[in-house]
């Protein structure tokens, strides 16, 4: 059964084609990654289902919902969680009260304790943001992701910038998470990608140039060419 | 247990450095000294201004140049409800809170769907044009006159008296202080801080920005008009100076002052403001270079206001830091 | 309403327009390249009124004096750059709006120290006096040299961005600074530059209303609030739009008060804050 | 202390003063007025020798704008109110007690500075105030202040009409006469000129709006055959009138009615002048035109219609030819070098007509100098002030007049014409 239906989705900068009709099905239990080049237009896909962009042609639906004109806040309410690339949560407040924002909305604020102690980041919780380490505040990220009870969640490069412990736990968590819900993940580190999901959408130029099992798109010669053959 | 635990974690700093002022605000009263009073009622007044401006402005960061005009919407509520409807300064000052809200409303919608500076313009704009409709509608207002002969003693309360009038502040005043404290330690006041950290992260978190900041908008709206409304009051006089944008730009400065990011800048910088203005105003016509000398030295030399300046000073000596709302 | 009246004051209305441009062309010009919203503008623009007005009671040299005040004020507003402004350049806009208004404040002050709290003015040249009767209505010709001044000032302004390495220099600042401190330009000294020419501008401005209008200390608290309406509608930092907004806003509120004298002023607001409702970034605004 | 000769004298010409606006009185209103006129005769009885205030020192507050663009009306009221207290002073001082006066600005909150000046500086008067705004303000808590107030400048009639008549707010006086004069009087001088059509350009404050309110309604009572063909309204601060004047221009009017004033008012004659206003419209009134920072500013540029200029302002230092005019014109020049403004004397005079009435009340109690101020008749340089009791209104009489340029230091003026207090003043109950 479906729980993504992206349908032509065409986002355009100027003149400059960022997503060009895009279209592609995630089925429930599915975890995926999305991965390409610099500027194959993976980010701006994920904003644009998101909604931090508006789309300039096509639809999405989101649990049989079509979210294609509803605001960023409706379609978190709906289940669709977003991370970012560079941590974008709030400096000042503290990591409780980041956590607390979350729990919150979603009716979880009993659960920020325990949250924090599986992500093992329950001795940051009440320093600033700004004073815990990169690897925490990753951490922290996915902390409010799960917090707001997220049919699926979308990380944009959850291991980006990380040590190599952080890296680690952090894809530990997310094998752990894998179980649970439907992932979608944006990532440069080929380990990370083989490791953690079921299928693999290529992208280059805005478009889709291979989509299937990670063994097949390892074995495609137009990835390996543009993509694998470059690392 | 519990609620011993809620207790605790509502005392901090703030509500003892408030108390402490609301205790010797009413200490005043027993001075039976009037111009002491009379400051001490004017520093409540533009405190509780100050207080709800920065609402706003340091919690949900939105710059707005029209707020004259909320504090004026509750001066001239509060003047043509009792002298054409009811002729009571309490039922007067709480007629203006349901006209506050219907302001701060409209207002939203008008201004908020933009950015900050856009925001911070169309404010701007919105008061000049209640301002000029103040003088304008002179069979309603009196135009740049104003209305006179605000009453004091009422149906319901007789404020005649000086110090009554005092206690009467003292209340609205300690009442509002200590709802904007509970607002800050609530959830609403996380939510307002989170909005001027980072308000486009917040739909992602399944949060409109426009509610959050129609909230913040409201409960500021509402907190300048009372005192607008209390000033209607104090003076018996309104006039449309209220609604003009310089007066509406004192509580901004006085936020500056004190220091926007804490919880009692704005007073602190409201106590500075009233006493400064008063004290530099003898030097007779030369107080306005006075003020603008000490604005572009505050900028150049205290920017965190009064509070951020002690907190830098109790970081060199390690003294713990009571004052920042943001612990 | 007859046509002649009509016309006439719209031609009124491009003389006025005229001098709110000139008004407000060193603030566009300082906010779009210095990023500064100058509150001190209008209090400049009346230190060249008074500095005009102080040369030529001496001199009686109409020329020189304006070069004098135009001078003197563009050097009072370089001052000002180098003790304050450029110190509150990385802060938030609202610190230098308050850096901009305490200049403004201790401005006004220093002029009534100066000047006395008097009306002051100079009459117009003789030889600009005379003028032409339209319908019984004297429009002179120091009014045609003001529209024409303001003209010929837009055109040097757009000739000088686009057209001279300075200009260009400025531009690649105004576009984005960081980039061109990259490239090996001398921001700072640009900025002082950019200051210096904008409030010697206001001083120009200043300076050649002074046959007009009458001067008094503070006078530029006044003057303030329509340069901000213009530079607004037009979209703050476009000097294009702020000519065209400045001579329509002239027009157009000099017409209505022709026809609607009841309610000029509110009109202008309202109409001010649809335009913002409904294109917030102004009407020539970039973004 | 005794009185001296010269207080003597000045005390029974106020007294036959008094006798003759009583008997203008008697003859123009009510019999009830007349009675409150033969009570104030009494008022200028010396009394008794041993009479003493209960402190060495009276203290008054002065408040004038002295900041921004009008800060030259406050430096009036302060140069009247020091000449009073200086001559006063060294004669002795009022019952042997020193004055001492303390300056404020009123755009200063003027609320703040008044209570201030109360309950700091311990004055026991407040005079001065130029803004209308102000003085309504300092109005409104005047009762909480339990000082008495004499307004010397600001115009509006809702001060002694609304405040005082109305609300019985008894602390408030007012030494210069409001509105009135620009609108009433205004259509009085407007009657007897042979226009028709008149136009008016009047700030856009209620100064202005009352001005051009009463001055339509009266001259219409006055001349039903003249038509107001256009009005405009330029608000406060304006800078530049040439959108006014051309329309002003494209009307087919007459004459021309303003009461804008001070540093605009000069502008606008400039302006009116170099546009031809002055060979459209045959005559002008110009209600605040003989203000002394106009007079000094346009001087021998001072612009004549052809059927006059017509000025006026709340005192005029030529009018009356009295010799308790001429002298005070005399020593205010000497003073400081200039001619006295308006506010000047109604400032000076404010306290003169305080040192009557404390001279008269030997108290300091407010309500037992409000008695002796109410109704009070007093010789002042504007000519013989009478305070009416019901609005605390001082009634006296200032004239318009032509400007002509005769060579001397500032314009003068021709064709004075006085109009009797009783015709263009409102009188109680005001409606």
């Amino acid at each position: 059964m479906e729980i993504l239906r992206v349908e032509n989705i065409t986002k355009r900068f100027g003149r400059f084609v960022a997503v060009d009709n895009v279209s592609f099905t995630i089925s429930k239990g599915e975890t995926v990654a999305i991965i390409g080049p610099n500027g194959a237009g993976k980010t701006t896909l994920v904003n644009v289902i998101t909604k931090k962009l508006e789309p300039d042609g096509g639809r999405v639906f989101f649990d049989g919902i079509d979210i294609t004109r509803l605001p960023p806040q409706k379609i978190s309410r709906l289940g669709l969680i977003r991370t970012f690339q560079v941590v974008n949560l709030f400096p000042v407040l503290k990591v409780r009260e980041n956590l607390a924002l979350a729990g919150l909305r979603a009716g979880t604020t009993g659960e920020v304790e325990s949250v924090a102690e599986i992500l093992g980041i329950k001795r940051y919780l009440d320093k600033r943001l700004v004073e815990v380490p990169l690897g925490v505040q990753k951490l922290v990220e996915l902390g409010i992701s799960l917090l707001l009870k997220p049919k699926m969640l979308i990380l944009d490069e959850p291991v980006a910038g990380l040590g190599a412990e952080d890296r680690f736990n952090m894809v530990k968590v997310l094998l752990e998470l894998k179980k649970s819900l439907n992932l979608i993940v944006i990532e440069h580190d080929m380990d990370v990608v083989f490791t953690l999901v079921d299928r693999i959408i290529v992208m280059d130029k805005g478009r889709i140039i291979a989509d299937g099992k990670p063994e097949n798109i390892r074995e495609n010669k137009l990835v390996k060419e543009i993509y694998l053959g470059g690392e | 247990m519990y609620m011993l635990r809620r207790l605790r974690a509502l005392i901090d700093g703030n509500i003892i450095a408030l108390l402490l002022l609301i205790g010797l605000l009413g200490l005043i009263s027993f001075t039976g000294h009037r111009f002491y009073m009379y400051i001490a009622t004017l520093i409540m007044i533009f405190g509780i201004f100050a207080m709800g401006y920065n609402i706003l402005f340091g919690y949900a960061g939105l710059l707005s140049f029209g707020h004259g005009l909320f504090f004026g919407v509750g001066a001239y509520s509060v003047a043509l409800f009792t002298l054409n409807v009811y002729r009571d300064p309490l039922v007067g000052v709480l007629f203006s809170i349901p006209i506050a809200l219907l302001t701060s409303i409209i207002v939203g919608i008008l201004t908020l769907k933009h950015g900050r500076v856009y925001f911070a313009i169309l404010t701007l704009a919105l008061s000049m044009i209640f301002w000029s409709a103040l003088i304008k509608l002179r069979w309603l207002t009196g135009g740049s006159d104003g209305l006179v002969g605000i009453p004091k003693r009422g149906v319901l309360v007789d404020l005649s008296a000086p110090t009554v009038f005092y206690y009467f502040t003292l209340v609205f005043f300690a009442a509002i202080m200590l709802g904007l404290y509970m607002l800050n330690k609530s959830r609403y006041g996380l939510l307002l801080r989170a909005l001027g950290t980072n308000e486009d992260r917040l739909p992602f978190l399944g949060y409109s920005t426009f509610t959050l900041r129609m909230i913040a908008l409201t409960i500021s709206g509402v907190v300048s008009a009372l005192a607008g409304a209390l000033y209607a009051v104090f003076y018996s006089v309104v006039t449309p100076d209220v609604a003009y944008w310089t007066f509406g730009a004192e509580p901004l400065v006085m936020s500056l002052i004190g220091g926007s990011s804490y919880f009692l800048g704005p007073l602190v910088g409201a106590i500075i403001f009233v006493s400064l203005t008063t004290t530099v105003a003898r030097f007779a016509e030369y107080w306005m270079l006075l003020l603008g000398a000490a604005l572009i030295a505050m900028i150049l030399f205290f920017r965190g206001g009064l509070l951020g300046f002690l907190e830098s000073l109790a970081g060199r000596f390690k003294l713990g830091v009571y004052l920042r709302w943001r612990f | 309403m007859d046509l002649t009246s009509f016309l006439v004051q719209a031609l009124i209305g491009l003389y006025k327009g005229s001098l709110y441009w000139i008004l407000a062309l060193g603030l566009v010009l300082i906010f779009g390249v210095v990023r500064v919203i100058n509150f001190a503008h209008a209090a400049f623009y009346v230190t060249g009124s008074y500095l005009m007005y102080t040369f030529y009671t001496y001199t009686s040299n109409f020329i020189v004096s304006l070069i004098i005040a135009m001078i003197i004020t563009g050097a009072l507003g370089a001052i000002v750059e180098i003790t304050i402004i450029r110190r509150v350049y990385k802060l938030e806009t609202i610190y230098q709006l308050l850096a901009t208004f305490g200049v403004a404040l201790i401005a006004n002050e220093a002029q009534k120290l100066i000047w006395g709290k008097g009306v002051v003015y100079i009459s117009i040249p003789e030889t600009l006096s005379r003028g032409v009767n339209l319908g019984g209505i004297t429009i002179n010709y120091y009014m045609a040299l003001i529209v024409v001044t303001g003209l010929l000032l837009f055109i040097a302004t757009i000739v000088f961005m686009n057209y001279t390495i300075t200009g260009l220099r400025t531009r690649a600042v105004w576009r984005d600074p960081v980039m061109s401190e990259a490239l090996g330009i001398n921001t700072r000294l640009i900025y002082t530059l950019v200051f210096f020419t904008g409030t010697a501008l206001a001083g120009l401005g200043g300076a050649l209303t002074v046959p007009l209008i009458s001067v008094g200390p503070g006078l530029a608290d006044y003057l303030i609030v329509t340069a901000f309406i213009i530079v607004v509608i037009a979209g703050l930092g476009s000097i294009t739009g702020a000519y065209i907004v400045a001579i329509l806003v002239g027009v157009f509120s000099s017409i209505l008060v022709l026809i609607v004298p009841e309610l000029d002023i509110v009109i202008l607001y309202i109409i001010a804050a649809l335009i913002l409702l409904f294109r917030p970034h102004g009407l020539f605004g970039e973004r | 202390m005794s009185v001296d000769r010269r207080d003597f004298i000045k005390i029974l010409g106020a007294g036959a003063a008094g006798l003759v606006v009583g008997a203008v009185l008697g003859w123009a209103t009510k019999p009830s007025e007349v009675q409150e006129i033969t009570r104030t005769v009494t008022v200028t009885t010396p009394g008794v020798v041993e009479r003493r205030l209960p402190k060495a020192t009276v203290k008054i507050g002065v408040l004038g704008i002295r900041s921004g663009l009008w800060s030259t009306y406050g430096e009036f009221i302060e140069q009247g109110a020091r000449l009073a207290t200086e001559e006063i002073n060294a004669r002795g001082g009022i019952l042997g007690s020193r004055v001492e006066l303390v300056f404020r600005d009123e755009q200063a909150d003027v609320v703040k500075q008044a209570r201030e000046l109360v309950d700091v500086e311990n004055v026991d008067f407040i005079v001065g105030i130029d803004s209308s705004g102000n003085a309504l303000r300092v109005g409104g808590i005047v009762d909480e202040l339990g000082k008495i107030v004499i307004v010397t400048h600001a115009a509006t009639h809702r001060l002694t009409e609304e405040l005082v008549f109305k609300e019985g707010k008894k602390l408030i006086f007012r030494s210069s006469v409001p509105v009135y004069q620009d609108g009433i009087l205004a259509a009085y001088i407007a009657k007897d000129l042979p226009v028709r059509k008149w136009a008016g350009i009047n700030g856009d404050y209620e100064f202005g709006r009352v001005s051009w309110e009463l001055f339509t309604k009266t001259l219409k009572t006055l001349r039903p055959d003249v038509e107001f063909v256009t009005a405009h309204w330029p608000k406060f601060g304006t800078e530049d009138f040439t959108p006014f004047i051309s329309a002003l221009l494209a009307s087919d009017a007459e004459a021309l009615h303003t009461s804008i004033w001070a540093i605009e008012l000069v502008t606008l004659q400039r302006q009116l002048t170099a546009m031809g206003g002055y060979k459209k419209f045959k005559a002008v009134i110009s209600t605040l035109g003989y203000s002394m920072d106009v007079v000094y500013a346009l001087g021998a540029g001072y612009p004549t219609a052809e059927l006059g200029t017509w000025v006026s302002a709340r005192y005029m230092w030529l009018y009356p030819p009295t010799k308790i005019n001429r002298e005070f014109v005399d020593r205010f020049k000497a003073r400081w070098g200039r001619l006295p403004a308006y506010s000047a004397e109604t400032t000076y005079s404010a306290i003169y007509m305080l040192k009557a009435a404390l001279e008269n009340a030997v108290s300091l109690d407010p309500d037992a100098v409000v008695k002796a101020l109410e109704g009070l008749v007093i010789l002042t340089p504007a000519g013989v002030r009478w305070i009416r009791p019901e609005d605390h209104q001082a009634v006296y009489e200032t004239p318009y007049g032509r400007i002509t340029h005769k060579g001397a230091e500032v314009p003068l003026l021709e064709d004075l014409k006085a109009v009797p207090a009783m015709l263009y003043y409102r009188h109680p109950p005001f409606t």
